[in-house]
């Protein structure tokens, strides 16, 4: 799967601020890295060697070695600067993240599920929110606060190229404030253990023009659109009447159902089973087939539907961009 | 001088120490053993055996990982594998371990001939090793854990986690505490109340001091986990809702409770790691150690700091703001009592002089790794590196660093440094070193690239990841390093077995080293010391023979010891030590009865509870011989 | 090098000698010949074991206290749905169990006079009390007004009541193994420093009672 | 004492194998197809299908697997089968806790009630729902009155308590009672 992901190459003002600190921290470990080291091989070098012949030295005994005492003692101050100094770091990074503005801010929900995202894009006008899956768009320079709840076990958003990671605990509802001030594809993905497909519970964050995301928001507020050919229609009717409704919604059709991601516009994305296969008609048709092949234990059950039936449900679904 | 400092005794009072103290024979005798080096030994073994175990399970996971898109074990099997790798090397072998060098090393370290509770000691082993054969067993048949080693909830919970995966992670933890917590109070009692007549608390060699702030830690630290692991398999069992949201539980209670165990566990591994530092440093730098009374301070501090730190853990929960600045600080400062023995050591090498053996490299081994895990930690401490870097290759890395760098390598050291004492023979010097830089390099090899892994977004605990990832070749590295590390960990092997039957013998004391176990023969008689020794310096072997230089009038047909006071090691009053029964092991059969069947039903907690009763009064219950012998020494206080 | 010592940090004062309690020197030798066999309190191992497991149990209990309290911080109201336990039978064991304080406290007095007499007539009286404060108990767990399974509230004051339990279950029968065999021997000294000692564990069941009553009954009042 | 030990070893290990082991969802071999154009009529109550005899051929399930308790009660919820029988209380469908089958209450039994339907409400999943996954929902439903093994039997949800979590049931011996429903 493609797109950015590491830490050390921000495209936001909160993984900018932490990469910053990660700069400033890791020189100042190096330095004190490097003098230990440097202090640990001289004193290998200079001391003489001996054998177990040589008689312990015993004078140490009988001094407070002043000498050896102040050194030390100058080692730990310069320790303890240095940890003040990277607590010091911490503290202004961590406010910097706190203050991180708010106005006019893109509401988003995300809600965790074994192994899958759930988006929903949060308006004031109930008409215009929406729901997506697997793939969150957001307009460039604009501040996004996503409010994590899970819908099983404790998940963890991260978003290395955007913000520090959050997780989404059962029973509670925590927010993660980013914004993305370069347009781009980053990739997330799940840090937190939560089972066998873990591995593969991806994401990506697609940050365009703010024009880019208008067009895009609208367009998924769209329900789908009613088959026109004898073909798709009949991919729409096996959809309805066969399994796949049990579990997954197609807004403007009966299909409703929460337990898997949302379909409404899923040929508009990049990337199906959250982020595990590439969203080409080839990929779909074996997912639906058979999902084990590339997420072994994922909910979505096989299919061994006949060949015709499973092109038909496979072009119905590509017209749902 | 130090090979007279303990008197020798007349052959005939000998034999008759021989015979009070040694193991009954056969099979029986070996199940009803107490004597504290018979029980380290085995302890020391079997926490070994585990450590392959687990090493060859963390072998399996680099394989699967050497590539991208890998299916050489599914995700099934790949959870189980890491995380009885993670149990297993954290309960089965790094805390056990080094309460099993106490156990054989503490009472010869001090100057007496058992540990104070022996039964309890063998008792403890017992659980123990029923435990970890118990999770063992469970992994070959598929029940196995498979939440991590953290076994978080809800997903270890009643919901998400089916079967009897979860209850036998919880029942093991139930089996190592009550074994961790018997041997820590074990210790803490043999070091408080049975030192040599004049090792007051200054003069306990720093070994000692790691291992009793380890056990006090450990007491106060293991009960939590304890309390949340029996929490767990009851909202598993009998439906209670510790963790259940919609009911008025919490998963981060869960979380808190672990963690507040967790994060000093990692000191409990650590800090008797500290101990081996010291003593292997002072032997080999053939000097004290300088600042022997900040070292002491700094373990203690050390111990302090470790239980303020546990919320690090849990940075990308939500946190208050207050509490992220204190345990960022927190966090930040148990750094300076490392920093203080650190420099210390450094200090002592600097003004010493040195005896290269392959004991010394692995503890210097310690400087180069145990730094780089310190600093990374730091890094880890601090709140906003920590939301980037946590749950990611950057953690393992980090952990391995701190774990092998700062328990793993000074263990080693210690191996090579006390096999003689153990087995009588040195282990071969030329193998060692093979050993040491065949390690040393191999663990860099493996571990370095996951930093950047971290940093490039790989996440923990996946089984595998696709190849558009970018993620391949530094895994690849990695897993070739692994194979590396097997390969030393073998030679290791080969080097103790070869030594075993044909190493040089190392006489009393090989390195001539200052603390008192190296007055005892090697391997120590059954009776440890002829004499119980007199103590009146902090490196008594290689001071000036006190005067008196030992104690006699101590009985030799009955098991007994000096015991002491408390700061001064004043003579306080005979000791008399239990002796051999094989109630210890069926009292420990009749736990692990208990234990594993309260995985299928609360009521076997119930009647499990009837045979541990009657093991446990038969254990105590005196008998008429034995009470005979005591009274005929009695004195009243 | 000398055999006295220069002074260290940590014990800067000059030892003491080591001839004490009838411990002499005997030529090259510390002859311990005429020391006690064993002692009471602070100078008894067991002593210090018994300490050892209290301060386990001891966090144990102030673990779930905390997780207690954890809990409440996550409700909107406490106890979850359910009153809080009526204070009868609760009320009624903390009397008992201070109560049996004193016939503990007797035990521990006739241990430490190795008084067999009076070991062998307190004893007995504790386990009256032990069987009193045990059946009292059982009446505890009916004022809970729920279930373990109810909700979190009633899982942590179970786990709670549970924990406190199983302590007065081993307590007593610790005290009825140590009373048969004060009766039955085969007896020595030693006997009368385990009686004190398992007078020193009663105090702490006893003790750490008074806040978990606190916790069970009264904290859900405030 | 060792001896015994492995022989208790032994006697979990047959049991223990089975009992746990994961068998992850995979494509059938030689499956029929679940979403066959046959079925018609959108969840009409009592219909019977077609092809019944040849599903229970293809029983993919003993019961006695945790992993598919567990699936089958996760799928019980998804499929909102709790809609009408609650969390096995019973509401507008009858309810499982009891011992009472009006259909009968073996395996096959559950499994052709799920999939023809019944009479006065219970629809028809046949196509609906994949033969395996009918099958798991099968041993959850057994499990619900006690059925299935306690050691293999799901415990409480993550939700609010309602009824006693399935590895607390007492097995409720089943009596095939045709009734009202």
């Amino acid at each position: 799967m493609q797109g950015l992901h590491d830490v050390l190459q921000p495209a936001g003002p909160a993984a900018a601020h932490i990469a910053t600190l990660w700069w400033l921290t890791l020189a100042i470990c190096a330095a004190v890295f490097i003098a230990i080291l440097v202090a640990f091989l001289i004193a290998l070098v200079r001391a003489p060697r001996a054998d177990a012949a040589t008689p312990p030295d015993l004078a140490p005994l009988g001094s407070a070695e002043p000498r050896t005492r102040l050194v030390v003692s100058i080692a730990v101050a310069c320790s303890i600067v240095g940890l003040l100094l990277l607590l010091a770091g911490s503290i202004a990074a961590d406010r910097a993240l706190a203050r991180m503005p708010e106005d006019d801010a893109l509401h988003i929900q995300v809600t965790g599920h074994q192994w899958w995202w759930d988006v929903i894009y949060d308006d004031p006008q109930p008409s215009r929110r929406f729901q997506t899956a697997n793939e969150i768009h957001i307009p460039v320079g604009r501040p996004v606060l996503l409010s994590l709840q899970s819908g099983d076990v404790i998940h963890s958003f991260w978003v290395p190229n955007l913000a520090g990671k959050k997780d989404l605990i059962p029973g509670h509802i925590l927010t993660l404030r980013l914004q993305a001030d370069k347009a781009g594809t980053y990739r997330g993905q799940c840090a937190e253990f939560c089972g066998l497909q873990h591995a593969f519970m991806g994401f990506e964050v697609i940050a365009e023009s703010p024009q880019a995301f208008a067009a895009w928001s609208d367009a998924q507020r769209e329900p789908a659109h009613a088959p026109s050919d004898p073909g798709t229609t009949r991919g729409h009717d096996l959809f309805l009447t066969g399994t796949c409704m049990m579990c997954h919604a197609i807004a403007g059709t009966p299909a409703g159902a929460r337990a898997g991601p949302d379909l409404t516009h899923v040929a508009s994305r990049k990337w199906l089973a959250a982020g595990a296969v590439p969203n080409d008609p080839e990929h779909l048709a074996a997912w639906i087939r058979d999902p084990g092949q590339f997420k072994p234990g994922a909910q979505m059950p096989p299919h061994a539907v006949p060949k015709d039936e499973l092109d038909a449900l496979v072009a119905y679904l590509e017209t749902l961009r | 001088m130090t090979d007279a400092y303990v008197a020798m005794p007349e052959p005939a009072a000998a034999q008759a120490l021989e015979r009070t103290w040694r193991d009954p024979p056969g099979f029986l005798g070996w199940l009803a053993a107490v004597n504290h080096k018979s029980i380290g030994r085995r302890f020391i073994v079997t926490a070994f055996g585990f450590f392959v175990a687990a090493g060859l399970l963390a072998a399996v996971m680099r394989l699967q990982l050497s590539r991208p898109d890998n299916h050489i074990v599914g995700p099934d099997l790949y959870n189980r594998i890491f995380t009885l790798h993670g149990t297993a090397m954290m309960f089965l072998f790094a805390v056990p371990v080094m309460q099993a060098m106490a156990v054989y090393l503490v009472p010869l370290m001090i100057g007496t001939r058992s540990t104070a509770f022996p039964r309890m000691t063998a008792y403890a082993y017992w659980v123990y090793l029923f435990g970890g054969l118990m999770i063992f067993i469970a992994f070959l048949l598929a029940m196995g854990p498979d939440n991590g080693w953290f076994n978080y909830v809800p997903l270890s919970g009643p919901q998400y986690s089916s079967g009897k995966r979860s209850d036998f992670w919880a029942q093991l933890i139930t089996f190592t505490e009550v074994s961790g917590l018997l041997v820590s109070v074990d210790i803490i009692t043999t070091v408080f109340k049975l030192r040599a007549p004049g090792m007051t608390l200054a003069r306990m060699p720093l070994f000692v001091w790691a291992m009793l702030v380890t056990a006090f830690m450990i007491i106060f630290a293991m009960p939590a986990v304890m309390l949340s692991s029996t929490m767990l398999i009851m909202d598993r069992l009998v439906g209670t809702h510790f963790f259940n949201p919609a009911d008025g539980g919490d998963p981060l209670l869960w979380q808190h409770l672990f963690w507040f165990f967790g994060h000093p566990e990692v000191y409990f591994i650590f800090i008797p790691a500290l101990g081996f530092m010291s003593s292997i440093i002072a032997t080999f730098a053939r000097r004290p150690i300088f600042g022997h009374t900040a070292m002491v301070l700094a373990l203690i501090a050390t111990a302090f700091f470790a239980f303020g730190l546990w919320v690090h853990h849990m940075f990308a929960t939500n946190v208050p703001d207050l509490g992220k600045a204190f345990f960022t600080a927190m966090s930040l400062m148990i750094a300076i009592p490392s920093a203080v023995q650190i420099f210390c050591w450094i200090a002592t090498l600097w003004k010493g002089r040195l005896y290269m053996t392959s004991a010394l490299l692995f503890t210097l081994g310690f400087f180069f790794i145990l730094v780089i895990g310190g600093l990374t930690g730091l890094i880890l401490g601090s709140v906003p590196l920590d939301l980037q870097v946590h749950d990611s290759y950057f953690v393992v890395a980090h952990l391995h660093y701190v774990l092998i760098g700062g328990a793993v390598f000074p263990l080693f050291g210690a191996w090579y440094y006390w096999f003689p004492k153990i087995t009588g023979r040195l282990m071969d010097e030329r193998l060692g070193r093979w050993n040491f830089w065949l390690f040393f390099i191999a663990f860099n090899v493996t571990f370095y690239p996951m930093h950047h892994l971290g940093l490039e977004g790989m996440p923990r605990r996946v089984y595998t990841y696709a190849a558009a990832t970018g993620w391949g070749p530094l895994n690849l590295l990695a897993s070739v390093g692994a194979v590396v590390i097997a390969l030393s960990v073998l030679l290791f092997i080969v080097n103790a077995v070869k030594s075993l039957r044909s190493g040089e013998l190392a006489g009393p004391n090989p390195w001539r080293a200052p603390s008192l176990e190296w007055a005892a023969d090697s391997p120590p008689a059954a009776y440890d010391f002829a004499a119980i020794p007199v103590v009146a310096s902090r490196e008594p072997l290689w001071d000036a023979r006190p005067a008196p230089s030992h104690v006699t009038g101590l009985a030799t047909d009955v098991r007994e010891g000096v015991s002491t006071t408390v700061i001064d090691a004043l003579p306080d009053h005979r000791y008399t030590f239990p002796s051999p029964t094989p109630w210890t092991f069926l009292a420990a059969v009749a736990t692990t009865v208990m234990f594993i069947s309260s995985i299928f039903t609360p009521w076997a907690v119930v009647w499990g509870s009837i045979p541990i009763i009657i093991t446990l009064i038969a254990w105590f219950w005196p008998t008429r011989e034995e009470t005979a012998k005591h009274l005929a020494l009695e004195k009243r206080p | 090098m000398s055999a006295t010592h220069p002074p260290y940090p940590l014990g800067a004062a000059p030892a003491p000698s080591l001839e004490t309690r009838g411990a002499v020197r005997a030529g090259d030798a510390l002859d311990v010949r005429a020391l006690p066999s064993y002692g009471f309190g602070a100078s008894s191992l067991m002593w210090w074991g018994t300490l050892g497991v209290m301060a386990i149990e001891g966090t144990v209990f102030a673990m779930a206290a905390v997780a207690y309290f954890y809990l409440r911080t996550q409700a909107d109201e406490w106890p979850l749905g359910v009153p809080p336990p009526k204070l009868l039978w609760g009320t009624l064991n903390t009397l008992i169990l201070l109560a049996s304080a004193i016939p503990n406290q007797w035990a521990k007095r006739a241990a430490q006079r190795h008084d067999l007499e009076g070991v062998r007539r307190a004893l007995p009286i504790c386990i009256a009390f032990a069987v009193a404060f045990i059946v009292v108990r059982a009446f505890e767990f009916t004022t809970l007004e729920c279930r373990w399974d109810t909700n979190a509230y009633g899982s942590i004051v179970w786990m709670l009541l549970g924990l406190h339990t199983t302590h007065l279950l081993t307590d007593f029968a610790d005290t009825a193994v140590l009373a048969v065999l004060m009766f039955t021997g085969p007896l020595e000294g030693k006997r009368f420093a385990d009686v004190a000692e398992n007078a020193v564990y009663w105090d702490f069941v006893v003790l750490a009672w008074l806040p978990i009553y606190a916790v069970i009954y009264w904290a859900p009042r405030f | 004492m060792r001896a015994l030990l492995v022989l208790i070893g032994l006697a979990v290990a047959l049991g223990g194998c089975d009992r746990e082991e994961r068998k992850l969802a995979k494509l059938p071999s030689a499956a029929p197809s679940p979403a066959t154009g046959e079925r018609r009529g959108d969840l009409q109550p009592g219909q019977k299908g077609s092809g019944l005899e040849q599903t229970t051929s293809s029983r993919s399930f003993d019961g006695k697997n945790a992993f598919e308790l567990a699936q089958g009660k996760r799928l019980f919820r998804w499929y909102n089968c709790s809609g009408c029988h609650s969390m096995g209380g019973g509401g507008m469908g009858p309810a499982l806790m009891d011992n009472r089958w009006i259909y009968g209450h073996e395996p096959d039994d559950i499994y052709r009630t799920i999939m023809e339907g019944r009479p006065n409400g219970m629809p028809s999943f046949r196509g609906r729902i994949p033969d395996a996954q009918v099958w798991q929902i099968v041993g959850y439903i057994r499990s619900i009155s006690g059925l299935a093994p306690k050691a293999a039997a799901p415990g409480r949800n993550d939700g609010l308590a309602v009824t006693r979590p399935e590895n607390e049931r007492e097995r409720a011996t089943p009596r095939n009672a045709p009734g009202s429903g």
